[in-house]
C-alpha cells in the first residue's frame, strides 16, 4: 500500500505547488513586480538618503560652503577626491586664507561609502539622488564639483 | 609524456585518473557556481569522484588593503566580502574596534544594529531560497524570493541610503538615525513575510521532487562539521549548535529570546529547513525589538583619528552564512598592523569535496546550493 | 479548393508530376505555417512564464510584444555560426536538421478539421511515435560531435531518457487504441463522435492521459525532465556549442515537439476538432480553432509544469519510469481491455 | 575551565627539566588522576615547572590566553589540546598567517565545543627564507584550506600537508603578497 500512498502524496504535493504558481498566474495582471524602467522615469523617485553621487550645492550667488580643509580627501578610502587649493589674500581683512581652486571628484573610483560627507565639517558636499551614472567615456566620470567662478559663502568657518 | 587532456587542463596534471574517469571543469563561468568559483571535477559517468575547488578568481586582498586604511575606512571594505550580509560584516568590524577602545555604544544603536542585522539575514535567505530553487530547476522561486527581498532592500535604501553595500555602521554607532518610516515599513514587511514563508513551503519544501532531490544527499556528520570548521546553517543542519548569537551574544541579542534552528540529519534537506526556520526566528527577533527601540543617541563621538591600543582583538558574529571572525592586531598606530577575516564561506567550501563525492552531478549542484556560497566571501 | 488546384495542375502536367507538385506545395505551406507557429509558441512560453513569475514578459516589439520572436529570429539568423575545434564537423552540422525535420514531419498527419489533414495514413499513431523518436538521434549526434564534455553528458542523458519514456508514451496511447480499434487518426476522431475517449474510457483513460502527459513532457525534454539541458548543471547541455541558426533549429524543434505532444493528446483523448453540439461538423473551418484551442490548453499545462517543478535527478528519472509509470501502464492496459470486453465504456 | 586552570594544565605537559624528576612525575600523576586536590600548592609548582624554552603563556594585549610554542612542539601540543578530555579544543575557528616584521608566524584560535573555552596558540620562526611548520590538518580538517591560504600569502610551508599548492594565486606568482616587505609597484597603491 505504501507504493500507492506514495503516488497519491506525491501528486498532492505537486498539485499544491501548482496551485501557488497558478494563483500568481491568475493575478498576473496587477501582481507584476516589473519596473518598466525607462518609461517610468517621471514617477521613479529615489529615497532622500539614496547615495547617487557627491555634489556640492551652490546658492543663487554662486557660492558654496567648502573651505578647502581637505578632511574629505583624507577620509576617502579610494582617493576619489582631490582638492586643489591656494592661499589668497582676502581684500577686506587683508588676511591670507585657504581657498579652493578645484574640488575634483572621481565618480569612477567612488564606492559610495559616505565617509567624506560624514567628515565634512561645513556640510559643503551632500549626496545627490541621481541614479543614471552611465557614460560613454570614463573621463566624464571625473567631475569638478565647484562651479567655475564660485566662491566661499560668507560666514562659513571651519 | 603528457596526454592531450592534461595539456589542456594544467591544474589537472596531479590528478591520477583511472581509465574510466574523466575531468570536467565546472566554472569559473558556470550557472551553478554562483560567481567565479572553479571546481575541478573528476567524474566517472555521472558520479563524482573528486571535487577540487580552485579559488582566487575575485580575490582582492581586502586584508592587505585594510593595512593601509584607517579603522573607519575598513568598514566599507567589508561590505564587499559577503555582500549579502554586508550590514553584519560592518557590525563585526565596528564591534571589534569598539571593544578595543572599550567604548560602550548606546542601547538604541545596539537595537537598531540587531534589527537591521536580522533583516539582512532574512534578505540573504530570501535570495538563497530563490537561487536554491533555481539550482534544482524550479525557476519560478527566484522571482518569489526576490519579490520579498525587494521590500527589505527598500527599507535599507530609505534608512541607510543603499540597497546592498550599505556602510551604515561606523565605529561608535551609526551613520545616521533611522528614517521615520523605518518602524512602519519593517512592521509591514514582517506582516507580509509571515504569509509568504508558508507559500515557500507549499511551492518548494513540500514538493515530492524536491524532497527526493534533497533527502539523504550530501550528508555531513556532526564530528566532521566541527572538524571542518563549518558554521552557520551548514553546521546547524548537522546538529552542531554553533550559533554565535546564542553562545557569544553581541549587540542587543542578549535581550531577545529565540530558538537556535537545529536539525540532526545533516543532509541537504536539513540545511534547507534550518534556513527556513531561521527566517521565522529572525522575524520573531525583529518583532521583539521593533516596538521598543530605546530613545537616545545614534552614535557616540569618537576621535577623528582612531588609534587602537596595542594588542590583539577578536570578535565573532553570526552572518547569514555562519561565523565571521574579525581579528585585528594593532601596534597602536592609526592603521591596523594585520587584519584577518575568518569568513564562513571559506571553511564551508572546504568540506564540499567531503560531502559531494559519490553523488551525481545534480547532487553536487543541489549540495552546493545548500552550502549557500558567496564567492567574494570565500575569496575576500 | 484543393480539387480546383488539382484540376488546374492536371491540365498541364502528368498525373505523377501533379501529385509530386501538390505534395511539395503542401509541404511548403505546412513548413511556413509551423515555423511561424513555433516562433509564436516561443513568445507564448515567454509571456506565460512571466505571468507565473510576477513579471510582464516581452512587450516592447510590436503590440504586446507580438513581433518579439520575429526580432529574435532575425537576430539568430544574422548571428555568426561558431563551433569548437576538433568537432566532428559533418555530424555537428547534421544534428540540427535531424531534430527539426523529425519535428516537422510529425505535423503532417494531424486532423485539424474533417478535411484539413495532409496525410491520413492508416498507421497514423504508429507513424507519430516512430517519427518523434528520430529527434533523439539528432540530440545524440549534436552532443557527441560538439567536443564538449557537458554536451556529451547531456546527450547521454537524452538517450537514456528518451528510450525509457518512449515506452510509456507508446503504451499509454495503446491503451486508447483498445477503444478505437484503429491506428488511423481520422477513424480515431470518428469514434469520438460518441464522446471524447477520455470520457468513454473513464478511469483507465484518465490514468493513461496522466501517464501520457508525464511521459510526453519527458519526451520533449522539458522541465521537470530537462536533464538534457539542465542549465544549472550542464550549462546548456547538448546544444552548448551551437549558435545562430543551428541553435534556433534546436530551439524551434523543442517548441514544435511540445505542440505535437499536445496535439496527439488532443486527437486521442479530447476528440480533435470535435465540438459539443456538432458545431464543427456543420461549419468545418471552425474545427481548426477548436483543435488549436484544446492543444494550446494542453501546451499551457506543460508550461505550468515547467514553471513550477524542480528538476528530477537522472536516476530518479529512471526510477519514475521503470518503477512507477511502466507497471501502472501495463496494469492499466489490462484494465482497459476488461472494460472494453465487458462493455463498460460510457457512450454519450 | 578558566584561563588559569588551562595554563596550569597545559604547562604540565611541558615540564621543566630543571625541576627534579620526582616532582614532575608527581605532577603528571596528579594531572591525570585528580586535579582538585592540593590546588594551591600545585599551581605554584606548575607555573615554575613550565619549560620556558618550549612554550610561554601570556594574557596581555588579548582577551584570550595565549600560548607561544616552539615550532618543533607545535604538533604534539595541538594533538594534546584536541584529544585531552579536559581541554577538547575540537574547533579550530581561525588560522592566521602573520608577518611580525622580523619573524613569520601562525596564530591558531581554538575553541572547545564541549566546554566553550577558548585559547590562542602562536608559533613563530625567524627563518624568512624557508619557514616550515608542522601541519595540523590531521587534527582539524579545516586546517587544510587555511594552511594553503597561509602558504599562498606568506610562503610558510607545512610539513605533512596532503595538498600544499597555491589556492588563490596562480602557479607562476612570485612573492608572498601579505608579507610586509612585498612590493608590487603596478598593482599596489600606497597613499
Amino acid at each position: 500500500m505504501g507504493y500507492f500512498s506514495n503516488i497519491f502524496n506525491g501528486i498532492k504535493t505537486l498539485l499544491t505547488g501548482m496551485s501557488v504558481t497558478g494563483k500568481v498566474f491568475l493575478h498576473s495582471r496587477k501582481g507584476a513586480i516589473t519596473q518598466q524602467y525607462p518609461d517610468n522615469r517621471e514617477t521613479l523617485k529615489m529615497f532622500e538618503r539614496f547615495r547617487g553621487e557627491v555634489v556640492m550645492p551652490h546658492n543663487e550667488n554662486n557660492e558654496h560652503r567648502c573651505t578647502g580643509c581637505q578632511k574629505c580627501e583624507i577620509a576617502c578610502p579610494n582617493g576619489s577626491i582631490e582638492i586643489i587649493w591656494d592661499r589668497k589674500v582676502n581684500p577686506e581683512t587683508g588676511k591670507k586664507k585657504k581657498q579652493i581652486d578645484k574640488h575634483i571628484y572621481h565618480l569612477g573610483l567612488c564606492t559610495m561609502c559616505g565617509l567624506c560627507i560624514e567628515a565634512c565639517p561645513t556640510d559643503a558636499i551632500v549626496w545627490a539622488q541621481n541614479y543614471e551614472n552611465a557614460v560613454y567615456d570614463r573621463s566624464y566620470l571625473t567631475k569638478v564639483l565647484n562651479q567655475p567662478g564660485s566662491k566661499l559663502m560668507d560666514g562659513v568657518e571651519e | 609524456m603528457k596526454t592531450e587532456a592534461e595539456k589542456i587542463a594544467p591544474t589537472a596534471t596531479n590528478i591520477n585518473f583511472k581509465s574510466e574517469e574523466y575531468f570536467v571543469n565546472m566554472g569559473p563561468q558556470h550557472p551553478a557556481t554562483h560567481g567565479v568559483l572553479r571546481l575541478l571535477l573528476t567524474i566517472d559517468g555521472e558520479i563524482i569522484k573528486k571535487v577540487e575547488p580552485d579559488l582566487g578568481y575575485i580575490h582582492r586582498s581586502i586584508e592587505k588593503m585594510c593595512e593601509r586604511n584607517s579603522y573607519q575606512q575598513i568598514v566599507h571594505l567589508t561590505d564587499r566580502m559577503d555582500y549579502l550580509s554586508s550590514h553584519i560584516n560592518n557590525e563585526a568590524v565596528c564591534l571589534t574596534v569598539e571593544k578595543a577602545l572599550q567604548l560602550e555604544v548606546p542601547d538604541r544603536v545596539k537595537v537598531i544594529r540587531t534589527i537591521i542585522g536580522e533583516l539582512t539575514r532574512i534578505a540573504s535567505h530570501c535570495l538563497w531560497w530563490g537561487v536554491m530553487g533555481m539550482d534544482v530547476g524550479a525557476l519560478t522561486t527566484y522571482f518569489y524570493g526576490f519579490r520579498d527581498r525587494e521590500m527589505i532592500n527598500d527599507i535599507f535604501e530609505e534608512t541607510c541610503g543603499a540597497r546592498l553595500t550599505m556602510n551604515y555602521n561606523i565605529p561608535g554607532g551609526l551613520m545616521w538615525d533611522i528614517h521615520p518610516n523605518f518602524v512602519k515599513r519593517t512592521k509591514e514587511f514582517v506582516a507580509h513575510f509571515k504569509t509568504k514563508i508558508p507559500e515557500y513551503d507549499r511551492l518548494l519544501t513540500g514538493n515530492i521532487i524536491f524532497q527526493k532531490r534533497m533527502k539523504g544527499v550530501g550528508i555531513l556528520s556532526k564530528e566532521d562539521a566541527i572538524s571542518f570548521g563549518a558554521s552557520g546553517p551548514v553546521a546547524r543542519g548537522s546538529g552542531y549548535s554553533c550559533d554565535v548569537r546564542k553562545h557569544h551574544p553581541y549587540s542587543a541579542l542578549d535581550k531577545v529570546t529565540f530558538n537556535e534552528a537545529l536539525k540532526t540529519e545533516g543532509d541537504s534537506l536539513a540545511r534547507y529547513q534550518v534556513r527556513i526556520q531561521e527566517m521565522w526566528e529572525s522575524l520573531s527577533i525583529i518583532e521583539q525589538l521593533i516596538d521598543n527601540i530605546p530613545e537616545g543617541d545614534y552614535k557616540v563621538a569618537t576621535n577623528t583619528v582612531i588609534k587602537l591600543p596595542k594588542g590583539e582583538y577578536y570578535q565573532k558574529v553570526e552572518t547569514a552564512r555562519g561565523e565571521l571572525g574579525v581579528y585585528i592586531v594593532s601596534t597602536g598606530t592609526k592603521n591596523p598592523y594585520r587584519v584577518k577575516f575568518r569568513s564562513p564561506g571559506f571553511s564551508n567550501i572546504s568540506l564540499l569535496n567531503h560531502i559531494a563525492v559519490g553523488g551525481k552531478i545534480g547532487d553536487l549542484v543541489a549540495t552546493m546550493a545548500t552550502l549557500d556560497i558567496v564567492v567574494p566571501d570565500i575569496d575576500r | 479548393m484543393t480539387k480546383s488546384i488539382h484540376q488546374w495542375l492536371l491540365s498541364f502536367m502528368s498525373e505523377t508530376a501533379t501529385s509530386i507538385t501538390e505534395m511539395v506545395l503542401i509541404a511548403l505551406v505546412y513548413l511556413a505555417i509551423f515555423a511561424v507557429a513555433g516562433l509564436y509558441l516561443v513568445l507564448l512560453e515567454r509571456r506565460v512564464a512571466a505571468w507565473f513569475q510576477l513579471r510582464i514578459g516581452p512587450n516592447r516589439v510590436g503590440f504586446q510584444g507580438l513581433l518579439q520572436t520575429m526580432a529574435d529570429a532575425l537576430k539568430l539568423v544574422s548571428k555568426e555560426l561558431t563551433g569548437t575545434d576538433r568537432a566532428d564537423k559533418f555530424l555537428y552540422n547534421l544534428a540540427p536538421y535531424f531534430v527539426i525535420i523529425s519535428a516537422l514531419m510529425a505535423l503532417s498527419v494531424f486532423p485539424f478539421t474533417q478535411e484539413l489533414q495532409a496525410f491520413d495514413i492508416n498507421i497514423g499513431i504508429f507513424f507519430l511515435i516512430a517519427i518523434s523518436s528520430i529527434g533523439v538521434i539528432g540530440i545524440l549526434l549534436g552532443g557527441w560531435s560538439s567536443n564538449n564534455k557537458f554536451s556529451l553528458i547531456g546527450a547521454m542523458r537524452s538517450g537514456v531518457q528518451t528510450i525509457s519514456y518512449e515506452l510509456s508514451v507508446g503504451l499509454s496511447l495503446l491503451t486508447m487504441i483498445l477503444l478505437t480499434s484503429s491506428l488511423q487518426l481520422s477513424e480515431i476522431v470518428e469514434v469520438q463522435k460518441n464522446g471524447w475517449l477520455i470520457v468513454q474510457g473513464h478511469i483507465p483513460a484518465i490514468i493513461a492521459f496522466m501517464i501520457y502527459m508525464i511521459a510526453g513532457t519527458a519526451e520533449t525534454n522539458r522541465a521537470p525532465f530537462d536533464m538534457v539541458e539542465a542549465e544549472s548543471e550542464l550549462g546548456a547541455g547538448f546544444h552548448t556549442e551551437y549558435s545562430g541558426m543551428k541553435f534556433a533549429y534546436f530551439f524551434l524543434a523543442e517548441f514544435i515537439n511540445m505542440f505535437i505532444i499536445s496535439a496527439i493528446a488532443t486527437t486521442v483523448f479530447f476528440g480533435a476538432w470535435l465540438s459539443p453540439f456538432g458545431i464543427t461538423e456543420s461549419i468545418p473551418w471552425l474545427g481548426v480553432f477548436w483543435f488549436l484551442g484544446k492543444t494550446l490548453l494542453l501546451v499551457l499545462l506543460m508550461m505550468w509544469f515547467r514553471w513550477t517543478f524542480p528538476r528530477l535527478r537522472v536516476d530518479q528519472l529512471l526510477t519514475l519510469e521503470w518503477k512507477y509509470l511502466l507497471p501502472i501502464n501495463l496494469v492499466n492496459i489490462v484494465l482497459m481491455a476488461l472494460i472494453v470486453w465487458l462493455n463498460l465504456t460510457i457512450q454519450l | 575551565m578558566n584561563n588559569n586552570e588551562l595554563q596550569e594544565l597545559i604547562g604540565s605537559w611541558f615540564p621543566n627539566p630543571e625541576v627534579t624528576i620526582a616532582s614532575v612525575v608527581v605532577e603528571e600523576n596528579q594531572e591525570s588522576s585528580d586535579l582538585s586536590t592540593e590546588k594551591n600548592v600545585e599551581k605554584i609548582t606548575a607555573k615554575e615547572g613550565i619549560n620556558p624554552s618550549l612554550l610561554s603563556f601570556t594574557e596581555e594585549d588579548s582577551e584570550f590566553l595565549t600560548i607561544l610554542v616552539k615550532p618543533e612542539h607545535l604538533h604534539s601540543l595541538m594533538k594534546q589540546l584536541k584529544n585531552n578530555p579536559k581541554t577538547q579544543f575540537d574547533y579550530l575557528y581561525c588560522l592566521t598567517g602573520m608577518d611580525w616584521g622580523k619573524e613569520l608566524g601562525v596564530v591558531y584560535h581554538l575553541e572547545s565545543t564541549v566546554y566553550r573555552h577558548q585559547l590562542v596558540v602562536k608559533v613563530n620562526t625567524e627563518d624568512r627564507e624557508n619557514p616550515v611548520f608542522d601541519s595540523v590538518c590531521d587534527i582539524w580538517k579545516t586546517a587544510e584550506f587555511h594552511e594553503r591560504e597561509v602558504f599562498d600569502f606568506f610562503g610558510i610551508k607545512f610539513n605533512n600537508h596532503p595538498n600544499l599548492k597555491y589556492l588563490f594565486l596562480t602557479e607562476e606568482w612570485e612573492g608572498y603578497p601579505l608579507r610586509k616587505d612585498y612590493v608590487d609597484e603596478v598593482n599596489m597603491v600606497i597613499k
